[in-house]
């Protein structure tokens, strides 16, 4: 029992979260500022309470397990998701529905937890939909706008077909084996065609979640759609915990198929990368652009993880984190921006230089953690994901990654060039900065100088990682 | 003790950052480039010292651990090349702070970029660690950008992306070159290693050298205008403000220049040996079209940026042919080239602040009212046209002789051509200065006069400083070869 | 006599193109939604045909089919809630008429 | 005194004159600069001579032989073991005897600029540049190292373009200057890479070794270069020849001539200074440095012959067309170097070796001497006269005596008229020729005649013929201007007295060369015919030359035209390397390289541009897509790539 309590401590406080909020809603009347300080507290409580008193084991045989990689990566989840919700305030304090998006975030990050430390298909697909259905509310947040609804419309289809095609994979799987637990998965698989086929298809649910060509159709219109702050969670949390998963499911469990799944991912990362390389260069909406942006950084992430070492796994978790950081230092602006103004196209920020020096300087740092540039984090985290891809010796990958890099560094320097060097006559007006998104901010920033230049949070994570 | 050399930068950026207003952001900004040029010449003596002590190849070493999993150092070290860029840096950060006294604009951005950028050089000149020379040489990339982007002149945005995009290629291929390096090492420990000095002992097979050798030799090569990867160089020089036109020529260009040639000689020697005859193609095609190209440019900073692609051409020239003599005049030429090109780049924007053009046409007789910019010209421009007494004399020669060593018709026809741009030069350089600084007196087509002063101290100093750095090692050149050579 | 499983797992697979047929050929939403519940239904054919004749000592695929009807419950419900929404906004659900949003 | 105690002061003086004026020229030495400058040298033209006789008549000679002394040797820049750049100052006859021509004939244009440059607005510049040149020549002189030669052959170049383009403001001044430098510069091309090669075979730079590790008896290095050869021509002959090509363009030999006329743009000082006195003769005297090694190499010295014959005769030919006065004298200088070139040259053609070279550096000594005066003299009638025309000149021995005489002096002189200077070294190079080959013989004594011919022609049209128009008399100018005239009038009666061959001779033991009156009397009588020529035509004012010029049509007018040599040059640069090369290769680098670059670029945004469909907002292709993504995969890793 106790250790019930111990090693489901996350999930368990998350719980108690959403139903004090739940509680609150139903109860009492109050203030949006209090909901939100209450809850900004309760996730600072929630991600300081991640840090202490952790332990590996696992539960109800092997359903749940979790270990330090495990806690961390929850705890980059719950750190990402404090700064969504310190940044998305100046949105929320105008917005009737407070509770109910904490409740829905929360229970979605509580889904990921699950998923995260699953050990088992069954709740693997528990987690994952627990994960993903709430986000489709989430998109349709702003109710009145026909862009949301749009948004949330294509997410819930997509996401349904898509877990629609994980199940059938699943079922082949369970026709194929006979069991739903990795540990033993890991021992039936074969390379058969039954296997590949099944493969396949979960492979498409992980690709459709974090949006590898082709399956990322979806992504764009979503982003677009959907408020700031989803879109922001959307792009980064939800991303980063199915990446935890899917390579832990393809290191632990298809293992096996090794030599398969790898020339897989070859192909869709380079695809992947092309693609939304040559889609970002042409977007206007900066949302739809940080899209697209984003599947170029998946397909950098499928470069790493290709490696399928314990440097590999080290390398995502870090790179996640880091894109924790610069994504959201980035989204936190445009978030600003957008709910100020309603201003979220390329075009408006030019000359943002001019009226607002701070905030330009913190896109612009985080564009260039983006694109890779030291000193920030973003430059370490793409060497060592290309160095881990570099490790099996297929340089032809390497090659077209890192030609792809001058793209990418092409569209995020087109952010750059408006906000210092381009005329406006109307820029955005000066704006003031609230002291939660302040604070986020900080911490983004803080956390992408910190984390590249300093070796010990990598050497950390990859002290607790493991290999192929 | 090196690492003061990129503390000292770090310090004078967070001193920028505090103070506000131009005159403190421009005192600062000297005050750190002045500190910097000093500690460069403590470097200097102690390194003069030490060596006679211990024959190790690299001084002052200091390794720390910086990413142990991947067995990165922090691993910095200089031997006698290094030194010599290192002086070079400080001579042209000097002088590109004291010419840009009066920016008005973002003055505090601008000094705080300019810092940066030669934090950058300082830290790729003295790495020993590969990736320690990695981070440091896209540091210095995103500066230009922004540099020429907001405070530049002309189609600032396009040459901006151009050089930024062409560098950010330039080291994506460094990097394929790296990676291949490091998983074809096995250190003494049983790890890959970044480690240069490391590399260099435990010979990496030829297969693999000839395989990343074109990757990391063409990538830094681009940095430094290899002949078809150039076209970064004239519309980056010359729609930058004068201060970055000089850091770029005087130091980034070097960059690339240093680069190669830790490849080609420490690092993947075979390779380079195998390769040397496309190297050297390139090298002359390099020198001798480049100096045509100039012959055509009407545009004094054009002109300028088309012959430093010839220059240059003189350096990888030096490394392809692998002669001691040759290499020693590679390094020679890439200083002398750094102070030569800096000194032009400032003499030409300090005509252009006084008469608003750059067109060769447009200028005439200048040395009638401005004699000491005048002069300036002048000088830089004999340097560059290899008069003896001035540095690039010395340096050109030097290849010359190195490049002869090598007993080969074809490499002689190479090292003729290479001569022969001498003449070249002199012809596009005379006419350039016949018309700007002799002549009747002309500004802007018309012979009318504006109100055009001679230079301020300021501008004085720092083209003094540069032109001390020219004769220095034009008239007593065995202070620079005692140096380099081991 | 017993049905073999081929015939079962023929079904199912029928099932399963057919609901994706329907997702990409019918215009109205709800069908849409209907034919995705189809192919979580052929998914529920499998698990039990394949627990029943494959595994009968087991219960793991009765228990997915039963998590997957919960599941799907749900989806559709907050689907409906969209799709409702997105009428209120639209005037419509003809999925041709809600590509707003595109290159 | 040991040379190497004060043997450094000679070039160093001139040089401290140049930085002192150079860096504070303007300021403190506005008015006392051509006195600065003019001391300076003064010590050194001291030294100089101290030196000279130190080593002519103290400690130049062992057991009878001249022996080379090196009194001073810094290495100054080391390329490998035993390759290295020296520093340094070589004694021997030759370089000693110009150590003397160089400091002296300095000083006295020094002296006479005084005069002739007061109230310059750049005075102190001028003598700045005036002192580097002097540096840059002495050292050119004391070079003991092939590569330190070089180094002062630019810097000579360099200073002769900076007094050249003195006028900064005159277009035609800056053109005359970029064309000295441009043309010279090709030649160094030559002379550079005759270094390369010689340092590379003979493993050193330095003048004695070299010099003896290829003239040694059966010597490899030797071997080597006779026996490997470029396109059938030995190496030995190609470093040699692209060597004297270098002297070629310094000396203003065809067809590298043209710069030199038109460098009389410059300062008159200046012109007799650089382009008559000494810079010009370096070519003689970078040949008369590495003669041991010509003497190996015939063809060489063959080809050197020709070269200097046929500059003498075209020179001499078109300074009779000449109407501006300098020019006149810069074809005259043209066609006397040829003279000294070829006498270097002729022992090619017998065995006459060592008086060939006493000859041609006797005639450098006199020339410098009678030519400097020459161009003085004109100088003074156009600091009088204030034009280089002689249409606007006449009749002015009755203005400028002084002038009038020692022009006069010179002029008998050149044309070698004895007693005077040039006849004795004239006729010493008369008579190595006949020894050697006739024909160069001939050509000779046809442009002995001449010279004095045009000479004279120039003369009469100055101080005879009609008086000039001109009104306003100032006088002849003051001291500073006559005295070096007198001076130098001086010089060029006794120094062909000084017995010549004794001191400077190829081998260092000095050689008897006697002049017959017999042989001369042929030379006399054509110098006495053109004169006579002249007298006619040009003492009084007549038609004649109109008549004559006329009636030659034609080739007068070719000749007037330079045999338009410019020209040609001209069409060669303009034509074929700027619109032949240098625009095609701009237009490449534009077009070509660059627009790859840029094409690169808009191809992607092209491809972007084009795949947007995929992008087409409706929900259904998406799944579609995704679907038909699951079959592909599928289809390809389970049928294809297993």
């Amino acid at each position: 029992m106790i250790d019930f309590l111990l090693l489901m401590k996350q999930e368990l406080i998350i719980t108690v979260i959403i139903f004090t909020l739940l509680l609150l809603k139903i109860g009492t009347e109050m203030s949006n500022t209090a909901i939100l300080n209450l809850a900004n507290g309760l996730l600072l409580f929630n991600l300081a309470a991640g840090f202490m008193g952790n332990q590996a084991g696992m539960l109800f045989d092997g359903m749940f397990f979790t270990n330090p990689l495990i806690v961390l990566q929850k705890n980059i989840l719950s750190l990402g998701t404090l700064i969504v919700s310190l940044q998305s305030s100046s949105w929320l304090k105008k917005h009737e529905h407070v509770p109910e998006f904490y409740i829905l975030l929360l229970s979605n990050l509580l889904g990921m937890f699950f998923m995260i430390s699953t050990g088992n298909l069954l709740m693997f697909y528990v987690g994952l939909e627990l994960s993903s259905i709430p986000l489709a509310a989430m998109a349709n947040f702003d109710l009145g706008k026909r862009k949301s609804s749009e948004a949330a419309m294509k997410f819930i289809v997509s996401s349904a077909f898509a877990s629609g095609l994980l199940l059938f994979g699943i079922s082949l799987v369970y026709g194929a084996t006979g069991t739903l637990t990795f540990s033993e998965l890991a021992s039936h698989i074969t390379g058969g065609p039954l296997p590949v086929f099944a493969f396949v298809l979960l492979l498409a649910g992980f690709a459709f979640k974090i949006s590898v060509v082709p399956f990322h159709l979806w992504t764009a219109d979503v982003y677009e759609g959907a408020p700031v702050a989803v879109t922001s969670w959307l792009s980064v949390i939800s991303k980063g915990s199915v990446l935890f998963v899917f390579v832990s499911v393809l290191y632990t469990v298809f293992k096996p198929m090794a030599g398969t799944w790898y020339n897989m991912l070859f192909v869709l990362s380079m695809l992947t990368i092309l693609i939304g390389n040559l889609f970002a260069i042409r977007q206007n909406n900066i949302k739809r652009f940080l899209a697209f942006s984003s599947i170029a950084q998946i397909g950098f992430i499928l470069v790493g993880i290709t490696g399928s070492s314990q440097l590999a796994t080290a390398s995502v978790v870090y790179f996640v984190l880091i894109y924790v950081f610069s994504n959201l230092a980035a989204f936190g602006v445009v978030a600003l921006v957008s709910s100020v103004t309603g201003r979220e196209q390329v075009s408006d920020y030019k000359g943002f230089y001019k009226t607002n020096p701070v905030l330009s300087w913190v896109l612009t740092i985080a564009l260039f953690s983006l694109a890779g540039v030291p000193p920030t984090a973003g430059f370490f985290g793409k060497f060592f994901l290309l160095m881990s891809g570099a490790g099996k010796g297929n340089y032809v990958l390497i090659t077209v990654a890192a030609l792809n890099m001058i793209i990418s560094f092409y569209y995020y320097l087109r952010i750059v060039k408006a906000i210092f060097m381009d005329a406006n006559e109307h820029p955005i007006e000066h704006l003031a900065i609230p002291a939660y998104p302040k604070l986020a901010m900080f911490i983004c920033v803080a956390g992408i100088i910190i984390t590249g230049l300093t070796g010990y949070i990598y050497d950390y994570i990859h002290s607790l990682s493991f290999g192929l | 003790m090196l690492s003061v050399l990129i503390i000292l930068p770090i310090i004078t950026v967070i001193a920028l950052l505090l103070c506000s207003g131009l005159k403190q952001v421009r005192v600062v900004a000297l005050g750190g480039a002045v500190v910097q040029l000093l500690y460069s010449f403590y470097i200097l003596f102690t390194y003069w010292e030490q060596r006679v002590v211990d024959g190790s190849q690299m001084l002052f070493q200091e390794d720390h651990v910086w990413y142990a999993p991947l067995n990165i150092h922090y691993h910095v070290g200089i031997d006698g090349i290094s030194v010599a860029m290192i002086l070079l840096t400080a001579f042209v950060t000097v002088a590109g702070i004291l010419v840009s006294w009066t920016t008005a604009k973002l003055s505090k951005e601008f000094f705080f970029l300019l810092t940066l950028l030669s934090m950058g050089a300082y830290g790729f000149f003295i790495s020993l660690d590969l990736f320690t020379l990695f981070f440091f040489l896209e540091v210095a990339v995103i500066p230009k950008f922004l540099l020429i982007g907001i405070w530049g002149s002309g189609r600032k945005e396009y040459s901006a992306m151009k050089l930024a995009l062409m560098l950010m290629g330039g080291s994506a291929l460094v990097f394929v070159g790296l990676a291949g390096v490091y998983f074809n090492t096995q250190a003494l420990s049983g790890a890959h290693s970044f480690n240069m000095l490391q590399i260099a002992q435990q010979h990496i097979s030829p297969e693999a050298q000839r395989l990343f050798f074109p990757f990391a030799f063409v990538g830094f090569g681009i940095f430094t205008a290899l002949f078809p990867f150039h076209t970064w160089v004239p519309d980056g020089h010359s729609s930058a403000p004068t201060a970055a036109s000089m850091f770029l020529a005087g130091i980034s260009m070097k960059l690339g220049g240093y680069g190669c040639l830790r490849m080609a000689t420490l690092l993947m020697p075979d390779a380079a040996h195998y390769y040397s005859w496309i190297i050297i193609l390139l090298a002359t095609i390099a020198i001798i079209y480049g100096a045509f190209a100039t012959m055509m440019q009407t545009d004094l900073k054009y002109i300028n940026a088309y012959s430093s692609i010839s220059h240059c051409g003189f350096v990888l020239l030096g490394i392809g042919m692998m002669t001691q003599t040759a290499i020693m005049g590679a390094v020679m030429q890439m200083v002398s080239h750094g102070l030569m090109t800096a000194l032009f780049f400032a003499a030409i924007g300090m005509l252009y602040d006084r008469t608003h053009t750059r067109q060769v046409a447009q200028l005439g007789g200048l040395l009638k009212v401005m004699p000491f910019i005048a002069t300036v010209f002048v000088i830089a421009g004999l340097c560059s046209l290899g008069l003896p007494g001035l540095s690039g004399f010395v340096a050109e020669v030097t290849v010359f002789m190195g490049s002869w060593e090598k007993a080969d018709n074809w490499y002689r026809l190479a090292t003729v051509l290479a001569c022969a741009s001498i003449v070249v030069t002199a012809v596009y350089i005379l006419r350039a200065m016949g018309k700007v600084i002799m002549g009747p007196l002309q500004v802007d087509g018309a012979t009318v006069q504006h109100n055009l002063s001679d230079a301020r101290w300021n501008e004085k100093i720092a083209a003094g400083v540069l032109i001390i750095g020219i004769i220095a090692i034009g008239i007593a050149p065995f202070w620079l070869t005692e140096l380099i050579n081991q | 006599m017993s049905i073999p499983l081929t015939h079962i797992l023929f079904v199912s697979t029928a099932l399963f193109f057919i609901g994706t047929y329907g997702l990409f050929t019918r215009r109205n939403l709800i069908t849409m939604l209907m034919s995705i519940e189809l192919i979580l239904n052929s998914v529920n054919i499998n698990f039990v045909a394949f627990n029943k004749y494959l595994y009968p000592d087991k219960l793991n695929g009765v228990f997915f089919s039963l998590f997957i009807i919960t599941v799907a419950a749900a989806e559709a419900a907050v689907a409906i809630a969209i799709i409702i929404n997105l009428y209120r906004n639209h005037r419509s659900i003809d999925v041709e008429d809600v590509k707003e949003m595109k290159n | 005194m040991e040379y190497s105690n004060y043997i450094a002061l000679i070039p160093l003086l001139p040089l401290a004159g140049f930085v002192l004026l150079g860096l504070f020229g303007k300021k403190t030495f506005a008015k006392s600069a051509g006195i600065v400058g003019t001391l300076f040298l003064f010590i050194s033209t001291i030294l100089a001579f101290y030196t000279a006789y130190q080593y002519f008549f103290v400690n130049g000679k062992v057991n009878g032989v001249y022996q080379p002394v090196t009194a001073l040797q810094y290495t100054w820049l080391q390329f490998s073991l035993g390759m290295s750049i020296d520093m340094g100052a070589l004694l021997d006859p030759a370089s000693v005897m110009m150590l003397v021509v160089v400091t002296f004939v300095s000083l006295m244009v020094h002296v006479f600029s005084l005069g002739y440059m007061k109230g310059e607005e750049r005075f102190a510049t001028y003598y700045a540049f005036l002192g580097l040149f002097t540096f840059s020549m002495l050292g050119l002189v004391l070079s003991t190292n092939i590569f330190q030669i070089y180094i002062f052959w630019e810097l000579v170049g360099v200073s002769s373009f900076l007094l050249i383009g003195f006028y900064y403001d005159r277009p035609a001044a800056v053109a005359a200057a970029k064309k000295a430098f441009i043309v010279t510069r090709f030649a160094d091309l030559g002379f550079l890479i005759g270094i390369l090669i010689l340092a590379f075979y003979s493993g050193t730079l330095d003048f004695g070794t070299m010099i003896q590790r290829i003239t040694g008896t059966n010597s490899p290095v030797l071997a080597q270069m006779t026996g490997y050869g470029v396109v059938g021509i030995p190496v030995l002959s190609w470093a040699l020849t692209l060597v004297f090509i270098g002297g070629a363009g310094k000396s203003a030999m065809f067809p590298l001539h043209i710069w030199l006329p038109d460098a009389m743009e410059g300062p008159t000082p200046v012109s007799a200074l650089i382009h008559a006195a000494t810079m010009v003769v370096a070519g003689v005297y970078l040949v008369a440095r590495l003669y041991p090694i010509y003497l190996i190499d015939v063809s060489v010295l063959k080809l050197i012959t020709w070269v200097g014959a046929i500059s003498a005769f075209l020179a001499a030919i078109i300074a009779c067309t000449q109407t501006d006065i300098k020019r006149v004298l810069a074809y005259s200088t043209i066609s006397q170097i040829g003279y000294m070139l070829f006498a270097l040259g002729v022992p090619a053609y017998g065995e006459a070796v060592n008086t060939g070279y006493t000859a041609s550096l006797f005639h450098l000594f006199t020339h410098a001497f009678f030519k400097s005066l020459l161009f003085l003299g004109a100088g003074a009638v156009i600091h009088f006269i204030h034009t280089n025309e002689m249409g606007n000149m006449g009749g002015l021995r009755k203005f400028m005596p002084i002038t009038h005489a020692t022009f006069l002096i010179a002029c008998l002189a050149i044309a070698g008229i004895p007693p005077l200077a040039g006849f004795f070294s004239k006729e010493e190079i008369l008579i190595t020729a006949w020894q050697s080959n006739k024909l160069i013989y001939y050509i000779a004594l046809i442009t002995s005649g001449i010279t004095a011919f045009y000479m004279f022609r120039l003369y009469f049209s100055i101080f005879y013929n009609k008086t000039s128009t001109h009104s306003d008399h100032h006088g002849e100018g003051n001291l500073n201007m006559k005295l070096p005239l007198l001076v130098l009038a001086a010089a060029a009666i006794v120094v062909g007295f000084i017995p010549f061959t004794h001191f400077v001779a190829a081998n260092g033991k000095g050689e008897e060369i006697t002049i017959s009156a017999s042989f001369s009397i042929a030379p006399i009588a054509m110098a006495l015919a053109g004169i006579s020529l002249a007298f006619v035509l040009y003492f009084n004012e007549n038609d004649q030359p109109q008549k004559l010029a006329t009636a030659i049509g034609g080739l007068y007018r070719a000749i007037r035209q330079k045999f338009y040599f410019d020209e040609l040059y001209l069409f060669i640069t303009k034509k074929i390397i700027f619109n032949g090369i240098a625009k095609p290769a701009a237009w490449f680098d534009k077009n070509i390289v660059d627009g790859f670059m840029n094409k690169l670029g808009w191809a992607t945004t092209g491809i972007s541009e084009r795949i947007k469909a995929l992008q087409s907002g409706s929900i259904q292709s998406y799944t579609l897509y995704f679907f038909g993504g699951i079959i592909a995969l599928a289809a390809v890793f389970i049928y294809l790539w297993t």
